[in-house]
């Protein structure tokens, strides 16, 4: 349903990716872990690899969680709604993450 | 929650205070069916279908003058619907 | 008064507004009543429109001053009598602090709008019953600014309400709630706030707060609030009679009132998110629980009375209801434990419930508080003994339509965080609900420009990259935010008690 | 209920809102500081208006007026909702034991002749203009940008409608308690050919799109409907030996007088600004020029009325009052 207004309504998205240049808005979502209490948003390069995105940019927030070790921890992933098994070289955009996709982490 | 209009309760609070006592008393002698509860602060009066509020028995145990336009200054909220509001009486009903 | 003697109330009000009324004849109606055409409301007889109240102008002042001046005695004398000695406690104003910073500016907002209607609705009944209560919103603004003036000057968390209500992240909750209102045509203004928000769930605001006022030795804030209230009750009237004029006037008109009940109906309900953690968790003596006020005021009374009323017109209740019925034994808990972690980039502080209060939030929520949210706090708790704070280290996802991080659960899932998306124009939307997914996808045109505060901070329009930068933005003091247990206030609320007679608890009306 | 006092006295941490120790120091605020600056949002706006979207929600272009601060302005009668209810409630008291010491003395009845077909033709259908100029200053009190201009405008627009009743109760007192000289003096207002002119100027304004060029139209008429009605005439009365007009009259006169203070004020922010100044001088002028032609003829009007019952010289008092407005905002005044 198109929205009424009077006069043309059409304006941009406030949050268009092309307004973070080569970054985009990632949402990260740890299943289950009631402790973290929403997913977060990060904003990165699309072109970061897997590796760096987990070590240098999730574990760090999830280690508000006391019990969560990075050294230890195992987690099926998904991306809006598909699995992938990301290897950690892998660029996001290379695996299909885009502008405010969806990372879920299942733990093992 | 399959109530009728004839048994569904309207209902108003009052802020307690020393002027809104005579118009609950008031509420209460007019309308037989009322309950009272009280809270911090308030006084709530429901009753099956309607409640009516009189100038005339308000006026009784005020022993002054009060016109209905005064019940502004007690009410807090209510519900249902209100009816009539008039020199003389305010009637709070559902309507269907 | 100098009532005219021969002519009645009903009369009497006749003559003094809708009388007044002509119809144009130099001008066309529709370029001087531009506004109420593009909604796609039929009105036929603007004069069927009733008021019940029938107030003139008169009446209003006379009561209106009167109310004011019993409340600006309290406010002196409170001042006076350093009155805020006497709360149950200084954490008490927390919940102050986000009435001040989040409802006073919609009070000023509805000031605001309702002059609109007050202009630009078709016929005269309506437009008055509008002016009076944009006067009214005015003055729920001010005394409210006046009774919380007092805390600021020894308390945090008051002093920059308005500049936060325009920066920070959880205050974008209610302003774009109120955008999203006045932004709309007067109809469905009217029926957002007149009837949703002022009929259908104002009393969920204002009657348990004000008895927390109560309750915790504001005498102030009670006096306002239900001083407030009377005025609500005039509102109220509004609502109602807005949308059964609306809905007697032409039946294509049914349909229409019926989105916008279910649209303003969930906006309203997760605007109230925040009111549920203020009853459950924000006030040290607590009133009632938010499950008990939500089965009172809104099933009892609303579903129970109201709608059964509606029904004859052939309006149901609101789509997404089912969804708030069953957060009620869960919402409270999840918005208290966001509200925990992110209070470090808040204008107020939190703190782990002790154990009398988790005791009664056991008591009020059997089936859910022990077995999902009692472990959360215990492992908080172990958290602090161990010389810690549980804060969240990143900006969570939120929202697009309420802008509340999406912490809300699955329906019939309390473990499992709900998500919803879109896909508009190529881009992708989050909602935290099937209610926040359905109001976007029926106006994704206005849905998209929503300031949302997390994307904002990253794009770095919110003074700077790095936390500090951007609670200097939003103007925070020290001690304004964070952990409540050893802050400025909670070390100087001790003291001020430990060095003079604890004051007598100030006698509260209904004792 | 026990008493005590208390030994301690504890120092405040801040005299008021940080926006206020920021704009005017480290001093205390007044009630009408803290409850009027800075009130309205100014930023990060969410939604464009459906009905509107070449605008913001609160946006300074709804009028060529404008000023770079728009707290530069503040009311000088420091109303906020408290006083302004009160005196307000002073106001229609007063009035209301006017008009019952009018009708204890059947002051109306006995009006000199001419009086009171003056009043019921000229001055009573008056409470239409005041119901109009209510819709004019609601609509100020929506788009003004500023919460000190709009909360003046508010309480203008409720003024209005509050005069517009007066005007009613009074008709409803000359009419010794019915309502039939209102309906009258409405018919007056339709379709007596003098009174066309104000009643098109009025419905012209309510399609003017900017809010302060259509205060300023108002302000025209007000200036010389007030002045002839509750001023001139007023005096008039006293000579003519209709006192009880006069008695009438005050209430009016005195409300403009005040009304007058936030408007003047307005005037010579909206003059004085550093930025604006030039501009603002040159849309009032504008607008002065455009309006007063409209507006002197409207007001003229209702003084030929005046003139047809008694002989108090109303044209003549408009056509004098109607030049001295012209130069109005003229560069150099």
């Amino acid at each position: 349903m198109a929205v009424r207004a009077i006069g043309e309504y059409k304006f941009p998205s406030s949050s268009r990716q092309e307004l973070y240049g080569d970054d985009q808005l990632v949402h990260v979502y740890w299943k289950h872990n009631m402790f973290i209490c929403a997913p977060s948003c990060f904003r990165v390069p699309k072109a970061m690899p897997w590796s760096a995105f987990l070590s240098e940019v999730v574990y760090p927030v999830w280690g508000q969680d006391p019990d969560f070790d990075p050294a230890t921890a195992q987690f099926a992933w998904e991306v809006d709604d598909a699995s992938i098994s990301p290897s950690g070289d892998q660029s996001l955009e290379s695996l299909g993450i885009g502008h405010k996709s969806l990372i879920v982490a299942n733990a093992a | 929650m399959s109530q009728t209009t004839s048994t569904r309760p309207v209902g108003v609070d009052l802020q307690e205070s020393e002027d809104s006592r005579a118009v609950v008393e008031a509420i209460e002698a007019d309308n037989p069916e009322c309950a009272v509860q009280h809270f911090p602060g308030l006084v709530r009066i429901t009753s099956p279908q309607k409640l009516r509020i009189t100038r005339e028995s308000v006026e009784e145990r005020l022993g002054r003058e009060w016109e209905t336009h005064e019940f502004q200054l007690a009410i807090v909220s209510y519900f249902g619907h209100i009816k009539e509001w008039d020199d003389d009486e305010i009637i709070i009903a559902w309507d269907h | 008064m100098a009532a005219p003697r021969k002519l009645s109330m009903k009369q009497r009000y006749a003559a003094l507004t809708h009388d007044l009324d002509w119809d144009f004849s130099y001008v066309d109606n529709a370029e001087a009543y531009p506004y109420t055409t593009f909604e796609g409301i039929k009105i036929h007889d603007w004069s069927k429109w009733e008021d019940p109240f029938r107030l003139t102008v008169d009446a209003y002042m006379k009561y209106q001053a009167e109310k004011d001046k019993r409340l600006y005695a309290v406010l002196d004398s409170f001042a006076q009598g350093q009155g805020h000695l006497s709360l149950a406690d200084a954490k008490y104003l927390n919940a102050m602090k986000l009435f001040l910073q989040g409802v006073t500016p919609l009070e000023y907002q509805a000031h605001r709008n309702f002059s609109f209607l007050a202009r630009h609705l078709n016929g005269p009944g309506p437009r008055f019953a509008a002016l009076c209560q944009s006067q009214d919103e005015l003055r729920h603004a001010q005394t409210e600014i006046h009774t919380l003036s007092n805390y600021n000057k020894f308390y945090g968390g008051f002093h920059s309400w308005h500049h936060q209500h325009d920066r920070v992240w959880y205050l974008s909750v209610p302003k774009s709630f109120f955008d999203d209102a006045v932004s709309a045509g007067p109809f469905e203004f009217m029926i957002a706030i007149g009837f949703s928000f002022e009929y259908l769930l104002t009393n969920l605001l204002f009657v348990p707060f004000m008895s927390g006022a109560s309750f915790n030795g504001d005498l102030p804030t009670m006096t306002f609030g239900f001083s407030a209230q009377s005025d609500e009750s005039r509102h109220m009237t509004f609502g109602l009679e807005a949308i059964k004029f609306l809905l007697e006037q032409d039946p294509d008109n049914v349909p229409i009132v019926q989105e916008w009940i279910d649209k303003w109906f969930w906006r309203g309900y997760r605007l109230l998110a925040l009111v549920s953690q203020m009853l459950d968790y924000m006030l040290p003596r607590k009133v009632m629980s938010w499950k008990e006020a939500f089965e009172l005021y809104f099933e009892q009374q609303m579903l129970g009375g109201l709608f059964k009323d509606l029904e004859y017109y052939g309006i149901r209740p609101p789509k997404h209801v089912q969804h708030a019925i069953d957060e009620k034994e869960i919402l409270s808990h999840q918005v208290y434990w966001t509200l925990y972690q992110f209070s470090f980039a808040a204008a107020f502080n939190t703190t782990t419930p002790d154990s009398e209060h988790l005791q009664w939030l056991a008591e009020q929520y059997p089936d859910t508080f022990d077995t999902l949210y009692k472990p959360l706090w215990d492992k908080a708790s172990r958290m602090v003994e161990g010389g810690g704070r549980h804060f969240a280290r990143a900006l969570p996802q939120l929202c697009q339509t309420c802008q509340i991080p999406m912490l809300f659960t699955e329906p019939g899932d309390p473990t499992t965080i709900c998500q919803r998306h879109s896909i508009y124009e190529g881009e992708r939307f989050d909602f935290c609900s099937d209610g926040c997914k359905w109001i976007f996808d029926r106006e994704p045109e206005k849905y998209v420009q929503a300031w949302l505060p997390v994307h904002q901070i990253y794009m770095g329009n919110c003074g700077g990259p790095t936390v500090p930068d951007v609670l200097a933005w939003y103007g925070l003091q020290p001690g304004d935010n964070g952990e409540y247990a050893g802050s400025q206030e909670a070390l100087d609320w001790a003291a001020w008690h430990t060095t003079s007679h604890a004051p007598a608890p100030t006698p509260v009306a209904g004792n | 209920m026990q008493y005590e006092l208390r030994t301690q006295v504890i120092e405040a941490k801040r005299k008021t809102f940080t926006n206020l120790t920021a704009r005017f120091g480290d001093r205390p605020a007044s009630r009408y500081e803290e409850g009027s600056i800075d009130i309205q949002a100014v930023t990060n706006f969410h939604y464009r208006p459906l009905w509107d979207p070449e605008h913001e929600l609160y946006d300074p272009t709804y009028s060529a007026l404008r000023l770079t601060d728009p707290y530069s302005f503040t009311d000088p009668r420091q109303l906020y909702y408290y006083p302004y209810v009160t005196a307000r409630s002073h106001l229609h008291e007063a009035f209301a034991s006017t008009l019952s010491y009018l009708e204890s003395r059947s002051l109306m009845e006995k009006l000199p002749e001419g009086w009171k077909a003056a009043l019921a033709q000229a001055v009573i259908p008056m409470r239409h203009y005041e119901a109009g100029a209510q819709m004019i200053s609601a609509d100020g009190c929506r788009f003004a940008y500023g919460t000190t201009i709009e909360q003046c405008l508010s309480y203008a627009s409720f003024d209005r409608i509050g005069t517009a009743q007066l005007l009613s109760k009074a008709g409803i007192t000359l009419d010794g308690g019915t309502d039939s000289l209102l309906g009258a003096a409405k018919t007056h207002w339709l379709e007596n050919a003098d009174l066309q002119p104000l009643r098109r100027y009025v419905e012209q304004l309510l399609i003017e799109k900017d809010w302060a060029v259509a205060h300023v139209g108002l302000d025209l008429v007000d200036q010389m409907l007030y002045g002839l009605l509750y001023a001139h005439l007023d005096e008039a009365a006293l000579l003519g030996g209709a006192g009880g007009y006069s008695l009438i009259a005050q209430h009016l006169s005195g409300w403009f007088a005040d009304h007058r203070r936030w408007v003047d004020a307005l005037y010579k922010a909206w003059l004085a600004d550093a930025e604006h100044g030039e501009s603002n001088r040159a849309a009032l002028a504008g607008a002065v020029a455009r309006l007063l032609p409209g507006a002197t003829d409207a007001v003229a009007g209702v003084a030929r009325i005046i003139d047809g019952h008694l002989s108090v010289g109303a044209e003549d008092y408009v056509t004098a009052r109607s030049a001295g407005l012209a130069g109005l905002f003229a560069k150099e005044s």
